[in-house]
């Protein structure tokens, strides 16, 4: 079996549910990365709620690496946490961290991406999906149903990259417009940057650019400056950078996310949990178009 | 034969033992800050995270003895990883598989040394040029998407346990440490290693064949590579496009953490194994601790910096 | 009496535990040469280290002009008109003839290189040394080895030094450069140089020098004045006992023939033929890049033939690598200990038994290793405390023996010897010349490469001579002298 | 002094001039196959583009050339870019604000020569400990956040045109090259960053003082990530934690394409803006030709292997 004692040793330990051994109870937060303002705003947003419901949080980061992921959740588990809130780096990968953890008796609650293969307590999210088909319509609206298009795609192989990129493609095929280049900037604004040029200077007929994040929709803004072509740049995350850039109309629109809200219902469950209070399985959180008011 | 020890010895003994020193330090200081450090769920726990890291470390001791260095570890764990995965998920058994992803890894691992020895081409280059040649073939192989594996029999080679205790990987990276330990000091390959990291010329005009053996060393880190790739995809439960990045630098700093000098020629296996081990504790213990993982980095830098200056050759 | 120019007193110097110089004394007066001698590891670079600013010594005074003066860094030796060859070669490869000779000195204007200036004097220099016929804009690893050292020397005339040192400055160099060498230590000493030089060639010191100090084990024996002075009376100051003699008698008579190199040709070497019988050793003698290495390197499938053909007890050899060669039956001591011969960071062992380790399929046998290493250790006198002590602790001599012995465990059927007693002490020599004679007697074929005259008319049989690649001359070692050798060499007949 | 070539002059010019005549083929192969190539405008995006990794190769090319490597650059230009933005949103002045970035750039640098030349820790691993230590420091000062840059007369650095046509990157990136060219073959500074790489031991019995050359070398490479931080910053109006990543292969490749060896004491600068225009020439290049970006890594691998094997050295 794969019964393992670095997993039952605490379980034994620990109260049932999992409470810590003394005290205060504590709650593992395991990041896929913090180098994106999204996930800060969402540990921010699972501080403030920890500070509030007097738990104590603690978060690792495993920089995008699932090995390193996998890792930090033994350790939370080695330190007995009481409820682990994953954020998986990505959703195939975690599953056995997802089941050692249960075999410790620790729920793990899944927080922005899910994980395929193991039951979690609860999955925490936005539709992806859905946020990638609201771009679409977007664009149809602002374009009349015609054009070309350029996407930016996140991290290759994360489920946000792939349901983005479901939802927006399936929408657009709905339409008279095209998606005439794609590519991976990895979520990251400096690759946006120089991936938009490219492509740019490859498709000269283009009426709008979909990133799917704001930190790579604002490196497109950038290969876009200097430029007196009017292109359309629709970002993904409602982040403080990418609100700006809308507003001023640099961004054309961004599909806000409420990741302080993912953080905040993230703990907010585990506490109810730690209380043996009922949780539901799946919470979706809303997603809203931002556009120039 | 004799047990004494000249003063020179001595000096060398101790910069050896400097990691040992630094490491039992380490458990020291965790053991007391942290209740949950000394248990035995929690060491087992550390060694079965190490393991991926030392396999991978093991082989590239090999590499830098020589005086080579090899950068393509992670790229060739990633791609051996994928054809593994790929291989059971078109449908074929486990064995071969696996098997299969190891030759890979091997081969692999000599074309490094083929371009080495007889490409004359830097190894840092030359694997640099490997590391982006294999992770586009690796991308182009799974598309960017991760490649999920369902056999449960090999889910149990990075998942599973001996005695319902030890984790499998640990047993692993134990007989790879055994293995290698002996192919470096007990057999003719092995002292042909130390000798071309120290003199290479000198080797090649006392018969050593230059070619073949640079072919068995890189061809040994790919091997040992593909092994860690498959024991992470195992663990994973799926392959990775990206997996294994940035693991080059960690199997060089345990391996000179170790105290096996960068310039070749100079070196141990258990010192490498020292080495994989202050880094995997360290990671631990800061979590363990719950120290912000923006000044874990800080920290880790800072102890690689202290360790290596403690460890300087004059 | 002259002018004292440095006064060296009590100096010590210790690496860690080890004690190399323990209160020596040193005086140079303007206007001479004076010998530094003492056997392998006796501590004669250290002591000209500290004077030059490469080493501080740990305790003890030097005066220059009779002023005491600290120096610290090369520059400083440098302002007190002190220059330095140095025992290895210490050249840019890279960077060309003038670079190198301005290195560490370039002129400027404005905080700019003034190439003109330097390409200029660079040409005086050369020239002063009878190196016209170089272009100071070649880069120097175009060069010999012996060039090379012409270039060194170059660099410390050019300093117009008051004091120079020169540590073993022939140890490359062939009789032609030799003499140019010589002719120029005299016009200096002439104009109230004071010069140090360190070497271990006795004819040299015999020749030159006007005054001889000694060191043994780091400390100070003595000074001695040239004029009057017996060979066997240096001999006994530096080793502590006196020497049966330089070159031990040849016993050996050589037997059938071994080997047979029939007009091979191949990069600088043009058509050489010429046979080796067991037992025999047959001396190779030639100028400075006359092809002997090259020679040596065709036959241990180093470099390829163009032409001809090898034959070994009868058989064509084809080897095209050292490890076809050895297998063929060849074993080659190279000329450069250090960057060919040995691995410095591994034992005695490591090293002895590197071209062939006893092992059982393929792995190691540990006790036929110690019994071999232990074996040789004791044939050929290695004098070390442990064979797993690093071969980079042992003194010059020890390691040539040590490099010596590597081959010896092969059992070689030829052995090429290039430049054998290279920088190594008198006593050293003796006993290197020792096992030259016992091989031969156990009926090894020996090809002798060397530079050193004396050593190859008192221990060859016969002796090929080499010019420009060609073979000149193969004479009978018997009757053959210094001018006969030396003709040939330079291409008379 | 002499026009003459003698043949192995004629075969190290071939060897030289094999990365000019690499990036001559691969300019007339791309005119051929995309129309969208040879424009003015396509030409100077790449030279804006190639502008930040030249920087970091210029300075990259004086630590190779002195025999070291510098694998901190990435982080250097991270770091630096950080303090720089968040000094200007502090409110501080851009002349300040920048004077500080490169201050500290070059004060790190130092630090990598410092470790490298008195605490004679190997080139490779002292960078590598300043990595992590630096990207630690980027993220605890940032919060893992970008820090936006609002001042318009800074983001004219690394926007900017000149005469509404030159971007301003490339500017720099030719004023850089001019100084550094003059620096390393008309100083006796270059003279002896050559030198110390063809024979430390050497250099150092000339005269040549080693310590303070390294605190110079990695310096100047500090000083010159630091300079394309602050153009990176510029350019994206943000500081981003992670900026940098993976800069220092790239610096790598550049400079070794360009052939100068990574033994040091061999090599030129115009190989160093060669090779970087090559790896920027072939990126533009794939995307016109719309290759897929996963085949693109699996053709840039290969490139850079035929490229190292055909220049390599005997
Ligand atoms: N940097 C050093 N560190 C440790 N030991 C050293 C160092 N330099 C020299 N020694 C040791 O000091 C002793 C004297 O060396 P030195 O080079 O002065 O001898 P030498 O008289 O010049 O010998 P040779 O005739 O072989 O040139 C030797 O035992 C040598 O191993
Ligand atoms: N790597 C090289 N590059 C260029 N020329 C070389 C090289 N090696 C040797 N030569 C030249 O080949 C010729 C023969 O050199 P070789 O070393 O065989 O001479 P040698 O008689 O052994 O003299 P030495 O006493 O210098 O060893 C010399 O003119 C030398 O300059
Ligand atoms: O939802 C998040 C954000 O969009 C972020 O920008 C990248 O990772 C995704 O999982
Ligand atoms: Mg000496
Ligand atoms: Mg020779």
């Amino acid at each position: 079996s794969q019964q393992g004692p670095g997993e039952s040793a605490p379980a034994a330990a620990s109260t049932a549910g999992g409470a810590a051994a003394s005290g205060t109870p504590v709650i593992g937060l395991a990041l896929s990365t913090q180098n994106n303002p999204f996930f800060v705003e969402l540990k921010d947003g699972a501080q403030k709620a920890a500070k509030d419901a007097g738990v104590q949080l603690v978060v690792v980061d495993a920089q995008d690496d699932p090995a390193r992921q996998i890792s930090s959740v033994e350790d939370l588990i080695q330190k007995r946490v009481s409820v682990i809130l994953l954020n998986p780096t990505d959703s195939s990968a975690l599953a056995g961290a997802v089941q050692s953890a249960q075999r410790a008796n620790i729920p793990v609650i899944t927080l922005d991406r899910g994980v395929d293969g193991a039951e979690v307590a609860s999955h925490i999210a936005s539709d992806n999906i859905a946020g990638g088909k609201m771009a679409a319509d977007f664009l149809a609206k602002e374009l009349n149903g015609k054009g070309n298009i350029i996407e930016l795609q996140g991290v290759a192989g994360t489920s946000a990259a792939r349901e983005r990129g479901k939802g927006f493609d399936d929408q657009i095929a709905t339409t008279g417009m095209k998606v005439v280049a794609q590519q991976p900037a990895n979520f990251d604004r400096a690759q946006g940057l120089s991936v938009s040029e490219n492509l740019l200077q490859g498709n000269n007929d283009v009426q709008a650019i979909f990133a799917q994040n704001d930190e790579m929709a604002l490196g497109a803004v950038q290969a876009l400056a200097g430029k007196n072509k009017k292109i359309l740049v629709v970002g993904f995350d409602g982040t403080p950078d990418g609100k700006t850039a809308v507003q001023s109309g640099a961004m054309a629109a961004t599909v806000a996310q409420q990741p302080e809200e993912i953080g905040k219902l993230g703990v907010e469950t585990a506490k109810k949990l730690i209380d043996k209070q009922p949780v539901d399985k799946s919470i979706a959180v809303p997603l809203k178009l931002l556009t120039k008011q | 034969m004799t047990l004494q020890l000249n003063w020179s010895q001595a000096k060398a003994l101790f910069q050896r033992l400097g990691s040992v020193i630094g490491l039992l330090l380490l458990f020291i200081v965790l053991s007391v800050l942290s209740p949950d450090f000394l248990t035995t769920g929690n060491l087992l726990t550390v060694l079965r995270q190490v393991s991926i890291n030392a396999l991978i470390a093991f082989g590239m001791t090999f590499v830098i003895l020589s005086g080579g260095i090899d950068l393509s570890v992670g790229a060739i764990l990633a791609f051996t990883g994928a054809i593994t995965a790929g291989l059971m998920a078109a449908g074929h058994g486990m064995v071969l598989s696996v098997g299969a992803g190891l030759g890979l890894g091997l081969v692999l691992g000599m074309v490094n040394g083929a371009l080495v020895s007889w490409g004359k081409v830097a190894p840092f280059i030359a694997t640099l040029g490997t590391v982006t040649l294999l992770r586009g073939l690796t991308l182009s192989y799974t598309q960017g998407s991760p490649i999920p594996v369902t056999n449960p029999g090999f889910a149990m080679l990075g998942g599973g346990y001996i005695a319902n205790l030890i984790p499998l990987p640990v047993i692993w990276m134990a007989v790879a440490f055994i293995l290698c330990g002996f192919l470096l000091r007990g057999t003719v390959f092995g002292r042909h290693v130390v000798a071309i990291g120290g003199n290479e010329e000198a080797a090649r005009l006392s018969g050593v064949r230059i070619s073949p053996m640079k072919l068995g060393i890189y061809g040994l880190s790919g091997l040992l590579s593909a092994f860690a790739g498959v024991v992470l995809t195992s663990r994973l439960y799926s392959a990775q496009a990206t997996a294994g990045a940035g693991y080059e630098l960690d199997a060089i700093a345990a391996v000179v953490l170790g105290g096996t000098s960068l310039a070749g020629g100079r070196g141990w296996l258990f010192g490498t194994l020292i080495g994989a081990l202050l880094i995997g504790f360290l990671n631990n213990g800061l979590n363990l601790l719950g120290v912000s993982s923006f000044y874990q980095q800080v920290v880790k830098g800072i102890v690689i910096l202290i360790a290596v200056l403690l460890d300087r050759r004059q | 009496m002259a002018a004292q120019l440095v006064n060296m007193h009590d100096i010590h110097k210790a690496f860690g535990p080890v004690k190399v110089l323990e209160g020596v004394d040193f005086e140079l007066v303007a206007g001479e040469v004076h010998a530094l001698m003492g056997e392998n590891g006796a501590g004669k670079s250290t002591l000209m280290k500290t004077l030059t600013g490469i080493y501080a010594p740990d305790s003890g005074t030097i005066q220059v002009d009779g002023k005491p003066v600290s120096i610290t860094t090369p520059a400083d030796a440098e302002k007190y008109g002190i220059a330095i060859i140095h025992q290895e070669l210490n050249l840019i490869p890279a960077l060309s003839i003038a670079d190198n000779l301005f290195l560490g000195r370039e002129i400027q204007r404005f905080g700019l290189l003034d190439r003109k200036a330097m390409t200029k004097k660079a040409m005086e220099w050369l020239a002063q040394v009878g190196m016209e016929r170089l272009d100071p804009d070649t880069r120097v690893e175009r060069l010999s080895v012996g060039t090379q050292q012409m270039v060194e020397i170059a660099r410390a005339l050019g300093q117009n030094a008051r004091v120079l040192i020169m540590d073993e400055p022939t140890a490359a160099l062939t009789e032609h450069e030799t003499t140019t060498l010589f002719k120029l230590i005299r016009a200096l000493r002439e104009k109230g140089t004071g010069i140090v030089y360190v070497s271990h060639r006795m004819e040299e010191i015999f020749a030159l020098c006007d005054r001889i100090s000694i060191l043994r084990d780091g400390k100070f024996v003595g000074t001695r004045p040239v004029p009057g002075l017996a060979f066997d009376e240096v001999v006994k100051m530096m080793v502590g006992r006196t020497l049966e003699a330089r070159f031990p008698t040849r016993t050996s008579t050589p037997g059938k023939v071994r080997l047979q190199v029939e007009h091979i040709s191949g990069g600088m070497v043009k058509d050489v033929s010429f046979d080796l019988r067991s037992g025999e050793v047959l001396g190779v003698a030639g100028l400075l890049g006359a092809g002997r290495t090259e020679l040596a390197r065709l036959l241990f499938g180093l470099d390829k033939p163009s032409e001809g053909r090898v034959l070994l007890d009868g058989e064509v050899v084809t080897a095209t690598n050292p490890n076809q060669a050895i297998h063929a039956g060849f074993g080659f001591l190279t000329e450069d200990r250090k960057a060919q011969g040995l691995v410095l960071d591994l034992s005695l062992r490591e090293n002895i038994s590197l071209p062939r380790v006893p092992a059982h399929i393929g792995l190691v046998d540990r006790g036929g290793e110690k019994t071999q290493t232990k074996g040789l250790i004791e044939a050929l006198k290695i004098r070390t405390r442990d064979m797993e002590l690093n071969v980079s602790a042992l003194s010059g001599g020890n390691q040539q023996k040590v490099v010596l012995a590597k081959w010896l465990a092969l059992k070689p059927r030829v052995l090429i010897l290039d430049e054998p007693t290279r920088g190594v002490d008198v006593g050293g020599k003796a006993e290197i010349y020792h096992i030259i004679n016992q091989l031969a007697e156990q009926g090894v074929a020996i090809l002798m490469i060397s530079s050193e005259l004396p050593e190859v008319l008192a221990m060859s049989d016969r002796i090929l001579v080499m010019h420009e690649g060609h073979a000149t001359a193969l004479l009978e070692a018997h009757g053959a002298t210094q001018e006969t050798v030396m003709t040939a060499a330079t291409g008379g007949h």
